[in-house]
């Protein structure tokens, strides 16, 4: 397949949002807080909860292993720092509510930059095989770190009923404010090759993308050269695509390059692709080459009402209170604080809840932005202008799905197929009578899931 | 060629301009009642206009080959409800044995099919427009059938719409079904005057 | 309320008013919407009619109630009409022969009596089950709130399209007649608005079912 | 004179009744032919079977409506007293239809609300601004501080079809005199804090808390909510806790003096009656812990 | 450290558009053809658009009185019915009867239905259906724009009837519209011709008699286009109806040139032209999905060439509006959107 | 196999019912029918009257003429011959049929005994629109003149249906008929019926002999 480097890769649908990436775009990652105490969620990802393996009171080490899981869809956690469990208690975690967290006291912690990873000189991705990196990646506890979650080593692990070809890297970061993607990128650009590398060895893949929108031109720069200077690096190409949101979603990433669609409640290697983050490229090769488990990930704190946007190296488990205090506290507008960016992300309520290994950015809003955005405002009848319709990246009808779930019809919503939602927030984003679509459509998904659930036959 | 253009304007003008749904207020009932959701108000309307084309057939027949013969027009009517109860009957009976779902869905509506005013109003009206052709009352009585169905999908597809409406809560139902009706007459009253 | 001294007066009292009002054929049990809807562009039609749908409703009842016993299932329906189609052309010629003009105006709406489904319904819900008295109770109960209700949107379509009650000019000489109210639409519309007015009346909790914001 | 008129009418009428008489017959003969040859075998019992159910089609049997229901409780048995609104008066209706003795089903079951929080009592962290239904606001983490209580947006008091749930000032409260224990609102709630408990005698005493967290936590957040500290286990060991959550073992409950005891001792006051003439539940005696906020 | 947080579901930002300014767009888009209205016949297009706008409004705050529903005025779709209604009807119109049109507008056509959003058919041709079938006098007597000096009425058809039959006009105060007098031509077998290059033009200005909005193709034109360019409405609708229109008027020109006026006539004259731009692309009454916009445009097309070439009615718009927001929902039905990875399996 | 008296057992009311009932019907229609049917001469005489007010009596000329329709349909009527004082005939009458804008209309039309000029026409029964088609025979406020006024004493001749005239015209008593406005469907229905008519009536009463062969 012959790609054209210049030209706009892209899928029907999708909006293009101020994208406020200059707040933190020019800051380099930067260790984070001296955190006294992590609490680190037993649940971290999608797929079965961990066990702890601790007591409260034991001591752990840094890179310990404090929770595990035999199901097939699962990952270790691990500790971050060296200290004493305090207790095993529930924690606010932003999707599941309460959850259980082990609570980890340090004994003393000095935030680090990435000291301890090195990529060696000699590195060949030749010297492991490919069961030795997914086991690496699955003991390291990697899951998907651009959102969702998900483990890596399923991901990657070849599958005989779907052999995977392609290999796509993710490094759109189509969500405004959020910049830890691109930061990744320029700053540890030869990891992340490594970490490529590895997961096509692993996964059997043969051709690599790595996907970067347009407004990155830098990043697109940077790797560019990168691949040049490495050896093996000829089936792997950097795709500039075109800046809209959501190109960093899996499904739409793959339509504009592959031209391809992934089946409706299907996934990616169905088709024969396999996509990952660029944080997590990067986190494979510090597994596997440095055997080192995912306990740090590098977090954006950004918003207009925060004092110090940047982007930080924290340890998992650091609570957004914490974080957001040694982004120098936040001003007095402020007045919503998500996880993750503005479109997709999630507000919290509870400032002490951890950060996961999924969370890529803390963006605080301000009491203006909140007063401009939808549901601040009355929300007006739906005059069916159909704009939800342009913009759905899924080809749904949203207006539809969310008044039949208003009005209690779930069949109705299941036949405008309600499941296939991703919940990109495109719709809500563009719709003139403020009507929370999304919202919507996410609560019919869970009406149905539990109608399922309960109802026999 | 002529026959076939009596036949052709015959079906369209009782399809769309005569429509007895929004002309002749006949069948109203099951208009109001299975026009909830598009694939019942279909079912409904096909069987509908299986009978009424063989209830108006049979009608004709019976009213040309031997009432007017014997000079009985005074049992017309009684004649005519025979015909279109018996039909009833044996339509609602074939179904349940052969298409039980079909039978299930329609329900209660199936013998009242029986007392739709389109059917008996059909009958009625080809008597009293003087078709005097066997062919043309049967295109006539099929063309009927077919502008109710028409006429009852096109009111279904909107109720389905009200579904996922903030109607007044009196006015939810009937009322609001035959208010929208009443615009659709409205609508229709631009057809007047196409044919004959 | 039934009087708990005289069981059956009261009885007779209340299936008597349940077809005025509470048991209403057309705003209620939504039956015969199609006379109810043709023949009400004018008062006197609405009336006549309303009178056949008396003598029919209470004779078919009769016939009804008293062979009740003997209805095999599967010639019940097929009884019905024809006992009712026996009347309606009973009256049918009546009109023809003492109310010609009438006659012409109700056109086949007459015979179209036999469709209606008050009739039949009665037959089936009351008359197949209960005696004779309570029958015609029931048939007047019925009739004569079938006529009243006709009556009266009759007369609103009528004042509205031509000004007049019984051809009595009732409004003001500068009143433009509002030619659509004696069209369908107006007999839609009017009585989609009376059937909602009547739902108003019924005190049901208005329940939403919606998740609003 | 009288015979010649009658004679001559006759004339006149005879046609007509001899036509209708051909008609009527044929169309007898017909219909009878039809109905012997398309008969079809609907099994009575369905038919009586769902004249005894009540009809209401409330979908708590967990079929589409009663039709279906009949079928389906003729075809198992076991589906029996699945229709909540019809009681066991109902059941032993379809029973005697089935030819089947009824199981004592017990008590019938009607749902409690294991949270007493009202609007004063609850701590938020934030505001919430969006769609007014619990299922949208629980899918939102720390809508409430209380991550278990009751939301109070109504979710139950929708399902209801029976208008028997109520909120009031942020408790939602069963009118059980209008409930028929269809399970419709412990189905709707999103945190699943309705429960169907066997309803023994016409008050219950619940524990009205549903938090799993440290009494510790509890306390920070909510002045009724239940500490898990074992009081009450203490009086009667109908009450156990778990998930320093006090649970009632309904099965044995029964009105007493320990149960009495256990319940006036709970410090936070949250056991309490709930039934048809239940006291409204006492305030807690002591001021808990200042609610902090984040 | 942090009060008053707020929390709510994603997305946490949104576009800055609402209702109100999209009907805020349609006004200024209908503003070139109130502005030729206003010149072409004075005082009548100001009472007229104000009668009608003001009537509007106060029924729709009047149904939500009734209803004790929260306010809906300041979307302004009351307003922009308002216009439109007024924009249809002849501009010598009673006051009584435009607020009686105004009035069933808002409360039959789209209050009854729950208000904006809900309303199944177009409430300004409802309105305008309602008083054609009411006062059907009234609402076809033209008036002759005030810039035409009224002893010559220079393009008036009559003319030409006249020349024939020699005679003077039954009713000599009203003008009939251009399309009025194209089937008045036909039926009496004057022939079609009598379409001129003049006429057009004065079609394309609005110099002649009909509805207060709907006489001057240009303005209507230009507003069309501004409304295209600010988005606020899709291409398809309108092409739709025009393309459809023209190709049927072509076809029926082709057949008989004798008896059919010529398509491009038939474009800029009557309602055509003011139902493609503003009317037909009410979003709320037309389909969702872009191939229903395509089916309701050219249904709409030829519905009205239909009614005009075929029926009683000199006009067909407002039938050819109804008819086709009647089977929308079946549009849409058929025209379902089916996700991108296809339909999900089981 | 099913035995006859199975079915009688099973059918007895049905039949013996469609019996009575069939019985009833004859015998209501049987008492009523002389009334039913004077009714309608009654009807018809009276309009026939109203249009030849000279008529003494009015009496069947040719029982059911066939008249060919349009789309290959053939009505049948009755025509009535009026007789005037003496006993002359000074007309005929006839029953017409056509289609109108909703449903038929029926039409009665009187010539004079010479089968040259009309006396008009009255309607015996339409469903047009109110307001726009029932004026055909309602008088129309709105102009000076009556519809139905154009064909009195109008030729009997095919007629032009035309839209517009002035006064003068519609006044004219010719073989032009300008159409109610706003109403051209059910004016043109009049036109036609009169046209479809005219020349069979003539056509026909000549065969009988009853007219000259036109001087």
């Amino acid at each position: 397949m012959k790609v054209n480097v210049k030209g706009r890769f892209s899928f029907p649908g999708g909006i293009h949002p101020p994208e406020k990436k200059d707040l933190s775009r020019e800051v380099e990652i930067q260790p984070g807080p001296a955190v006294k105490e992590v609490a680190v969620m037993l649940s971290q990802h999608i797929g079965a909860v961990c066990q702890p393996l601790n007591r409260k009171g034991d001591a752990v080490q840094a890179g310990q292993k404090i929770g595990d899981c035999d199901a097939f869809v699962s990952a270790p956690v691990h500790s971050p720092i060296t200290g004493k469990v305090k207790e095993i208690a529930l924690r606010s975690h932003a999707v599941l509510g309460r959850s259980s967290a082990i609570v980890i006291e340090a004994f003393s912690y000095s935030p680090t930059r990435r000291s301890y990873f090195k990529l060696k000189d000699d590195f060949d991705e030749k010297n492991y095989s490919a069961g030795q990196i997914c086991e690496a990646v699955r003991q390291a506890g990697i899951v998907g770190m651009g959102g969702a979650g998900f483990p890596t080593r399923v991901k990657i692990e070849p599958n005989p009923q779907m052999p995977k070809e392609t290999l796509i890297i993710n490094g759109c970061e189509c969500e405004p404010y959020i910049t830890c993607d691109y930061r990744i990128m320029l700053e540890w650009t030869n990891q992340i090759i490594a970490g490529i590398k590895l997961a096509r060895k692993a996964s059997g893949c043969s051709q690599v993308f790595i996907a970067i929108e347009g407004n990155k031109p830098k990043a697109i720069e940077v790797m560019n050269r990168a691949l040049e200077s490495f050896a093996n690096s000829d089936s792997i190409k950097v795709i500039p695509v075109k800046t809209k949101y959501p190109q960093g979603g899996e499904r739409q990433l793959i339509k504009a390059i592959l031209k391809k669609d992934v089946p409706t409640g299907g996934i990616p290697p169905m088709i024969g692709v396999v996509v990952l983050n660029v944080a997590t490229a990067a986190a494979i090769a510090e597994a596997v080459i440095s055997d080192l488990p995912l306990t740090h990930r590098v977090v954006t704190v950004t918003g207009e009402a925060v004092a110090k946007p940047g982007n930080y190296y924290v340890p998992i488990g650091t609570s957004v209170e914490d974080l957001i205090e040694f982004c120098g506290g936040v001003t007095k507008k402020s007045a919503k604080v998500l996880l993750g960016g503005p479109m997709m992300g999630i507000a919290i309520a509870d400032l002490k809840t951890p950060i996961t290994k999924a969370t890529n950015a803390i963006t605080v809003l301000t009491k203006e932005q909140i007063g401009r955005a939808k549901f601040a405002r009355r929300q007006t009848a739906c005059i069916c202008c159909g704009r939800c319709l342009e913009v759905c990246p899924e080809n749904l009808n949203p207006t539809k799905i969310a008044h039949a779930v208003k009005y209690n019809f779930l069949d109705v919503a299941e036949s405008y197929y309600i499941s296939a939602c991703m919940e990109c927030g495109c719709c809500s984003y563009v719709c003139p009578a403020n009507i929370e679509l999304t919202g919507y459509i996410k609560t019919g998904k869970i009406f149905l899931a539990r109608q399922k659930k309960k109802i026999p036959g | 060629m002529d026959t076939l253009n009596i036949l052709l304007m015959g079906f369209i003008s009782i399809v769309i301009i005569n429509n007895l749904v929004f002309t002749k207020f006949l069948g109203i009932c099951p208009y109001l009642g299975v026009s909830g959701r598009i694939d019942m108000a279909f079912g409904m309307g096909l069987a509908v206009t299986f009978v009424v084309t063989l209830s108006g057939t049979l009608t004709w027949m019976i009213d040309n080959w031997i009432l007017m013969k014997l000079g009985l027009e005074v049992t017309r009517y009684i004649c005519f409800i025979l015909v279109i109860a018996g039909a009833v009957q044996l339509v609602e009976m074939y179904m349940r044995k052969f298409f039980p779902s079909l039978y299930e869905s329609f329900g209660i509506f199936l013998p009242l099919i029986t007392t739709n005013c389109a059917i008996l109003g059909l009958c009625l009206f080809i008597n009293l427009w003087g078709i005097n052709s066997l062919l043309e009352a049967v295109v006539l009585s099929f063309g009927a059938g077919i502008g109710f169905t028409m006429a009852i999908c096109i009111m279904a597809g909107i109720r389905e719409n009200l579904n996922l409406a903030d109607v007044p809560e009196c006015l939810k139902g009937a009322p609001i079904t035959l208010i929208t009706a009443g615009i659709l007459t409205l609508a229709f009253m631009g057809f007047a005057g196409m044919i004959r | 309320m039934a009087n708990e001294s005289q069981p059956t007066t009261g009885l007779y009292k209340e299936t008597l008013l349940a077809g005025l009002w509470r048991e209403n054929p057309v705003f209620r049990l939504l039956l015969g919407m199609c006379p109810t809807l043709a023949v009400t562009a004018a008062v006197k039609p609405a009336l006549t009619m309303g009178l056949c749908v008396i003598f029919v409703l209470v004779c078919s009842n009769i016939i009804v109630s008293l062979m009740r016993n003997l209805l095999k299932p599967h010639l019940r329906i097929l009884m019905f009409t024809l006992t009712i189609a026996t009347f309606v052309t009973i009256a049918d010629l009546f009109l023809k022969a003492f109310a010609l003009t009438m006659s012409e105006t109700l056109g086949p709406y007459v015979p179209l009596i036999i469709v209606n489904c008050i009739i039949i319904c009665r037959a089936e819900a009351c008359a197949s089950k209960n005696g004779l008295i309570v029958s015609v109770i029931d048939a007047l109960g019925m009739g004569v709130g079938f006529t009243l209700t006709l009556c009266v949107l009759a007369a609103i379509r009528e004042v509205l399209a031509t000004g007049m009650i019984f051809e009595v000019q009732v409004m003001p000489d500068a009143f433009v007649p509002w030619a659509a109210m004696g069209m369908p639409v107006g007999a839609f519309i009017t009585l989609g608005l009376m059937l909602g007015l009547v739902n108003l009346t019924n005190k049901k909790k208005a329940k939403s079912s919606c998740h609003e914001v | 004179m009288i015979l010649a008129n009658v004679l001559e009418l006759w004339s006149s009428v005879w046609p007509a009744g001899v036509t209708m008489l051909g008609l009527g017959s044929g169309f007898a003969l017909v219909l009878l032919i039809a109905s012997e040859k398309l008969k079809v075998t609907v099994d009575p019992k369905i038919e009586q079977i769902h004249e005894a159910l009540p009809n209401l089609d409330c979908g708590a049997c967990g079929f589409a409506g009663c039709g279906q229901y009949a079928k389906a409780v003729l075809g198992d048995p076991e589906l029996l007293g699945k229709c909540a609104p019809g009681g066991p008066e109902t059941s032993s209706k379809i029973a005697d239809v089935l030819n089947l003795q009824v199981s004592d089903s017990g008590p019938q079951q009607r749902p409690i609300v294991r949270c007493r929080a009202c609007t004063a009592d609850k701590t938020l962290y934030a505001q919430y601004q969006g769609i007014q239904s619990c299922i949208a606001a629980n899918a939102l983490a720390n809508v409430q501080a209380c991550g278990f209580g009751c939301l109070s947006f109504g979710d139950c008091t929708r399902a209801c079809k029976f208008d028997a749930l109520h909120i009031v000032d942020g408790m939602t409260i069963v009118d059980y005199e209008k409930c028929t224990g269809c399970t419709a609102c412990s189905k709707a709630c999103p945190r699943n804090l309705i429960e169907m408990v066997p309803f023994g005698y016409e008050n219950m005493m619940i524990v009205a808390c549903n938090s799993k967290e440290t009494g510790k936590s509890t306390r920070s957040i909510c002045k009724v909510g239940c500490i898990g500290c074992g009081i009450c286990v203490k009086q009667t060991d109908v009450f156990s806790v778990e998930d320093n959550l006090a649970r009632i073992d309904f099965t044995r409950y029964e009105p007493n003096e320990q149960a009495e005891t256990a319940m006036n001792k709970c410090p936070t006051k949250v056991i309490i009656y709930r039934g048809k003439t239940a006291p409204e539940p006492p305030q807690p005696g002591k001021k808990p812990v200042a609610a902090t906020k984040a | 450290m942090l009060k008053d947080i707020r929390v709510s579901c994603s997305p946490h930002i949104s576009e800055r558009l609402s209702t109100r300014s999209v009907m805020i767009d349609v006004i200024i888009g209908l503003a070139p053809a109130m502005a030729a209205a206003g010149y072409y016949f004075r005082i009548h297009a100001l009472i007229l658009i104000c009668t009608c706008v003001i009537s509007s409004v106060a029924a729709e705050w009047l149904c939500n009185a009734i209803r004790k529903k929260p306010n809906s005025l300041d979307d302004f779709s009351a307003v922009v019915t308002g216009i439109i209604l007024a924009l249809s009807l002849p501009p010598n119109l009673p006051v009584w009867v435009a607020v009686i049109g105004s009035v069933f507008s808002i409360a039959i056509g789209k209050m009854v239905f729950g208000g904006l959003g809900a309303n199944i058919f177009n409430p300004a041709m409802v309105g305008r259906t309602f008083l054609t079938a009411s006062f059907g006098v009234l609402m076809t007597s033209w008036m002759v724009p005030v810039t035409i000096d009224s002893e010559i009425a220079k393009i008036d058809p009559d003319n030409k009837i006249k020349a024939v039959a020699e005679e003077g006009l039954v009713h000599a105060r009203t003008r009939a519209t251009p399309l009025a007098w194209s089937k008045q031509a036909i039926k009496s077998e004057l022939g079609a011709d009598l379409y001129s290059e003049e006429q057009f033009k004065a079609t394309l200005t609005g110099e002649v008699g009909g509805s207060l909005g709907e006489t001057s193709a240009i303005a209507l034109l230009l507003g069309g286009l501004y409304l295209l360019i600010r988005r606020t409405i899709n291409f398809h609708i309108p092409l739709a109806i025009l393309v459809s229109a023209f190709i049927f008027g072509a076809i029926a020109y082709l057949i008989d040139s004798y008896s059919y006026v010529q398509p491009l006539y038939h474009l800029s004259s009557g309602g055509l032209l003011l139902c493609a731009f503003f009317i037909a692309t009410d979003p709320v009454t037309a389909p969702l999905t872009r191939r229903g916009m395509w089916i309701f445009g050219i249904g709409v097309g030829m519905l009205t060439m239909l009614i005009r070439i075929v029926g009683e009615y000199p006009e067909g718009v407002m039938f050819s509006i109804l008819l086709m927001n009647a089977v929308t929902p079946l549009i849409d039905r058929l025209c379902k959107r089916i996700p991108a990875g296809g339909k999900p399996s089981a | 196999m099913l035995k006859i008296k199975h079915f009688i057992q099973e059918s007895w009311l049905l039949i013996v019912a469609s019996f009575a009932f069939g019985l009833l019907i004859a015998v209501a229609s049987a008492s009523l029918d002389a009334r039913i049917k004077q009714n309608e001469k009654d009807k018809l005489d009276n309009l026939m009257k109203s249009l030849i007010s000279d008529a003494n009596d009015f009496q069947i000329a040719i029982e059911q003429a066939e008249i060919p329709g349009d789309r290959g349909r053939v009505e049948t009527t009755d025509v009535y011959k009026a007789l005037g004082e003496d006993g002359g005939v000074i007309g005929f009458a006839f029953v017409a049929v056509g289609a109108g804008f909703a449903d038929k209309i029926k039409l009665v039309i009187a010539v004079d005994g010479k089968c040259e000029k009309f006396f008009g026409f009255k309607v015996l029964s339409s469903n047009e629109t109110p307001g726009f088609g029932s004026k055909i025979k309602d008088d129309d406020p709105e102009s000076d003149v009556d519809f139905a006024d154009q064909f009195k004493g109008a030729p009997a001749q095919e007629f032009e249906l035309i839209k517009t005239g002035k006064l003068e015209v519609i006044k004219k008593i010719d073989s032009q008929i300008v159409a109610i406005s706003g109403a051209t469907v059910s004016s043109d229905a009049v036109v036609k019926i009169f046209n479809m008519y005219t020349d069979k009536i003539r056509e026909q009463l000549r065969q009988k002999g009853l007219i000259g062969d036109g001087k």
